[in-house]
């Protein structure tokens, strides 16, 4: 039953996820957004484990752990791409997806 | 039951609700803040499924470290141009995506079903590391994993936060801030907090250090624990961000992957196993080098500078 | 007996986290807000702690909740002046502008 | 066999950690020295798969659901020494313009060494979680290297590939995540008792690793990303570390593939797509980089029919295709940033009379150019004669005319280029050169194309060596 409630949870935090990236045109936003589905994707990932012994299994953790770690380094890259992104450009936004943009 | 149910059922609504918040809170600022929030709710919310070791990590990571890179490259786009650093919010009208991401949601809704139903698995990977856990010596089976078993994970693991820095350090290098951060700490009130939380910061991240062996806790959420220190000397302009980095912040940040690697290198010198694992005490001096090398690189990635340096107050 | 007072403890501590967050949502301005949230939550925690250290079974746990309430107390205390002077000085700025 | 494998990971890690320790004045001889020496342990390893075919090592000796275990076989030593001579070459590319004491050479030598340890990391790894890991870095570096460009569209199309990158790996994860609940183990190998593998965990990883790979339609990173990279940068990407996403791609196929469903019928389907798409946007294209960049579309494209062709033969030529091709590649795009450099544009129009200006950024791009059409004797044409091959014994016919379209259709945009370098009646231009490469540059991007061409001529020993590459090990 809490795994259920869990999971759907997580599902919740995924869709919302996806919509904060799609309505999103700042990209401090947007990665934000990112880092919802990513907790998401990790509470998902240890409820995916079978408990050992009454107690959660120890490798999705570990997993998960190091998911952490590699979220919040991804992101501090990513802000400081933005921060210089936005020096240069004035924008703190993609613009609209063109394919042949120079 | 109807108790526990309770809980999970208000931590899920919170949870639900801040998530809400972070991606169509008007104010970008207070979105960022949720985000902590539902940082320390995830955490909780760990705590709640009996994954101390996740809700430590979430806590001090997910929540506290990101939280304040955000902030802290949030109020860095606000000093270059104020008006501009929050245009740009939310495009008007999202029927499309709202109906997008329902289906995402139910998606991952239908998939998490599917992942419940597939388990069952034995967990055996899981259960060979708890039948091991004896023969090194830790008493807490996800440490083992991270050092041990698991332990090539965790090299490049470090590897991806090394990478992160120097990325983060090429592109701010030429990115010079005109003013430094305002000197805060000569403020009375500040100074007393200083003095209290960064010794503090110090004494819990050594206490979590040595805790994970058994307990939950081990290098990371004590590198995140002094990489709090870390930010709230430079916050507060007791430290100041450095274009040059010296030979012995330099050697910091690869101190604790040149360890933890180098231990799994050596036994291959006495034709031994590459990778095996060490005895407890280098296990503890590999994890007291991880931890400095996490919580340095981590306050360096929030100053995005090479270096630091301390200001005499 | 023991039970019993914590639990009186622990719904004072709530009723004064309770009292905290009304203050912080209803009240006019900054210095009330921060005058709310930081008073009643303080004892609020430090009834909440109180319960919790009565109901731990070592002296270690009773003063590890002491440390929770110490730390609360300074981060607290730190961030509502900050947050004041903050206030004061935009104030000033304000004035300043002629408003 | 050990000290090999662990010297092929191990060796440009030190090199990495020596970088970072010592004064940035040695920083380039540092790493060139990690460079050549890591493809030293390269020689036993490739002499070892040869006598024995795949290699096994589980780290630190706890059996392999617990630990990490690392495999090499045929088309992994293949692919490491093409990530050997790659990285060289760049390095060599990089060096000749690269003043030591400019701003950033503290972090370029680097995260161009952690880029090609990642590399070699993720291709000797067997367990789906350490390949995540490796996947990851490979990422977040690129990104970083793109971005050391430092001008607004780089950045730009670096945010894009993180952001995007970020999504690709939710979903890999997402599926390994539903892998170990239903199996309890992470290795990369046929799950104990043959179960089959539950194919919507399947779909997720693939669908990641699509995002990796820059599979039509979620390339949409890719041209921008290799257009703007640092010539070098966009060498080793395209040729190596961007494909490490596609060979991955390729092992779980074979190991885990279900045997009776739509999948590879619609995995090709967007393989054909992106031959197409790529080779018609490549002939569109009006800068040179840009160019190569969407050819790199086309190439993944191809490169994805040994999915529904799941052969040993086929996946043989596709990996004899890889080498090609990542030779190819590297060489185009050291040519063009050389291009880029020398006359300040790689405009398409501008090229003309190239052949007498810069001669042998000519002649590179021409001997590449052939190697990506496939005609013989390059080494482009074996690949795809075997593939070929394949699709008719098979009867794939919907393949085998994808692998034909992508000949024709790489030819017409190789020889747009060659006719407006080589044929073109050079406009009033004059024959001067404003910042000529150093020979040395020149040279790396020649010599790259030759080995193209030149293992096209004694293919042998590769094809030995791929043939041991029986999918996954399952031969």
């Amino acid at each position: 039953m809490t795994a259920e409630l869990y999971v759907f949870a997580a599902a919740a935090v995924f869709g919302i996820g996806v919509h904060g990236l799609l309505i999103a045109r700042h990209l401090m936003r947007k990665l934000l957004a990112v880092n919802l589905m990513l907790s998401a994707v990790f509470l998902l990932l240890l409820l995916f484990s079978t408990p050992i012994g009454g107690k959660p299994d120890p490798i999705p953790q570990a997993l998960v752990l190091t998911g952490i770690v590699i979220a919040v380094s991804s992101t501090a890259f990513a802000l400081a791409l933005m921060v210089r992104l936005f020096r240069l450009s004035g924008r703190a936004t993609l613009p609209r997806f063109e394919p042949d943009d120079d | 039951m109807i108790g526990t149910l309770a809980v999970d059922l208000l931590l899920v609504s919170i949870l639900i609700g801040l998530a809400w918040q972070v991606v169509r809170g008007r104010v970008l600022f207070r979105a960022i803040v949720f985000f902590v929030a539902f940082g320390l709710i995830m955490a909780m919310i760990w705590g709640r499924l009996g994954v101390p070791d996740l809700a430590l990590a979430e806590a001090a990571i997910g929540a506290g470290l990101t939280g304040a890179l955000m902030l802290g490259a949030f109020r860095r786009l606000v000093e270059i141009d104020a008006r501009q650093a929050v245009s740009g919010g939310l495009r008007p009208s999202p029927r499309l995506s709202l109906l997008l991401s329902l289906l995402a949601g139910l998606l991952v809704a239908v998939l998490g079903l599917a992942g419940l139903e597939l388990r069952g698995g034995s967990g055996e990977a899981g259960r060979a590391a708890l039948d091991s856990l004896h023969l090194t010596g830790l008493g807490n089976p996800v440490s083992a994993v991270l050092l041990l078993f698991r332990g090539l994970d965790t090299v490049f693991e470090m590897l991806v936060l090394l990478g992160a820095f120097l990325g983060a350090r090429h592109v701010a290098e030429r990115d010079r801030r005109s003013g430094a951060a305002i000197a805060s700490h000569r403020l009375p009130m500040v100074g007393a907090l200083q003095m209290t939380v960064v010794p503090l910061a110090l004494v819990v991240a050594l206490h979590l250090l040595r805790a994970g062996a058994n307990d939950p806790g081990g290098a990371f959420q004590a590198g995140a624990v002094l990489a709090a220190g870390g930010v709230l000397l430079t916050l507060t302009g007791r430290v100041v961000p450095q274009a040059q980095a010296g030979l012995l912040t330099r050697f910091s940040l690869i101190f604790g992957t040149l360890m933890l690697a180098g231990s799994g290198i050596v036994p291959l010198i006495y034709g031994g196993v590459l990778m095996a694992p060490p005895g407890k005490t280098a296990i503890y001096a590999i994890e007291a080098a991880m931890m400095v090398s996490i919580g340095v690189t981590l306050s360096l990635l929030f100053s995005a500078s090479a270096g630091l340096r301390a200001v005499r107050s | 007996m023991i039970d019993v007072f914590a639990l009186v403890l622990l719904i004072g501590g709530c009723g004064f986290m309770f009292a905290g967050t009304v203050g912080l949502l209803r009240l006019p301005d900054v210095y009330c807000r921060l005058h709310a949230q930081t008073k009643a939550d303080n004892l609020g925690l430090l009834l909440i702690c109180a319960a919790l250290a009565l109901l731990s079974e070592s002296l270690l746990a009773a003063s590890l909740l002491l440390l929770i309430w110490l730390l609360g107390l300074v981060a607290s205390t730190v961030s509502a002046h900050l947050i004041a002077r903050h206030a004061r000085a935009a104030e000033r700025v304000d004035r300043g502008k002629g408003r | 066999m050990t000290n090999a494998l662990a010297g092929v990971v191990f060796v440009p890690m030190a090199a990495l950690f020596a970088v970072i320790l010592l004064p940035s004045r040695y920083s380039r001889a540092v790493a060139i020295a990690g460079l050549l020496l890591w493809p030293i342990f390269l020689i036993p390893l490739t002499a070892m798969v040869r006598a024995e075919g795949a290699v096994t090592l589980a780290l630190g000796n706890w059996p392999v659901p617990l630990g990490i275990g690392w495999r090499v076989d045929g088309l992994t030593v293949v692919t490491l020494w093409l990530n050997a001579a790659v990285a060289l070459a760049g390095t060599v590319r990089a060096a000749g313009f690269f003043d030591p004491e400019r701003h950033g050479a503290r972090t370029y030598w680097p995260l161009w060494l952690l880029l090609v340890t990642a590399t070699n990391a993720a291709l000797v790894s067997a367990d789906l979680f350490n390949l995540y890991v490796g996947l990851e870095l490979i990422t977040l570096v690129s990104v970083a290297l793109i971005a050391t460009a430092d001008n607004v569209p780089a950045l730009r199309a670096a945010m894009r590939y993180l952001l995007l990158g970020m999504l690709g790996s939710l979903f890999y994860l997402l599926g390994v995540g539903m892998v170990y609940g239903q199996t309890g183990s992470l290795a990369l190998a046929v799950p104990a008792g043959g179960a089959a593998l539950d194919s919507t965990a399947l779909v997720l990883m693939l669908t990641g690793l699509m995002v990796k790979a820059a599979v039509f339609p979620l390339h949409v990173w890719l041209p921008d990303s290799y257009g703007q990279a640092p010539g070098p940068v966009g060498a080793l990407l395209a040729a190596v570390a961007g494909k490490v996403a596609l060979v991955a791609l390729w092992r779980i196929w074979f190991l885990f593939a279900p045997d009776d469903t739509a999948l590879p019928w619609l995995i090709g389907a967007l393989g054909s797509a992106a031959v197409v798409y790529g080779s018609l946007a490549a002939m569109v294209q009006t800068r040179l980089k840009r160019v190569v960049a969407y050819s790199s579309v086309a190439q993944v494209g191809f490169l994805l029919m040994v999915v529904p062709l799941a052969s040993p033969a086929a996946f043989q030529g596709a990996g004899f295709h890889l080498l090609v091709h990542g030779f190819a590649k590297a060489a185009m795009f050291l040519a063009a940033a050389n291009i880029l450099i020398a006359l300040g544009t790689d405009a398409v129009g501008r090229l003309s009379g190239l052949d007498k200006r810069m001669p042998l950024e000519a002649f590179t791009l021409a001997l590449a150019g052939v190697t990506l059409v496939g005609l013989p004797p390059t080494g482009g044409f074996i690949g795809k004669w075997k593939l070929l091959e394949v699709a008719w014994q098979q009867a794939g016919w919907a393949w085998l005319i994808t692998i034909l379209l992508s000949g024709l259709l790489s030819a017409a945009y190789v020889f747009r280029i060659l006719a407006m370098t080589c044929f073109h009646p050079r406009h009033s231009g004059s024959r001067a050169v404003p910042r000529k490469p150093p020979l040395a540059a020149s040279l790396a991007a020649l010599l790259l194309a030759l080995c193209g061409v030149v293992i096209g001529m004694f293919p042998g020993p590769v094809l030995r060596l791929l043939a041991l590459a029986a999918p996954g090990g399952v031969s």
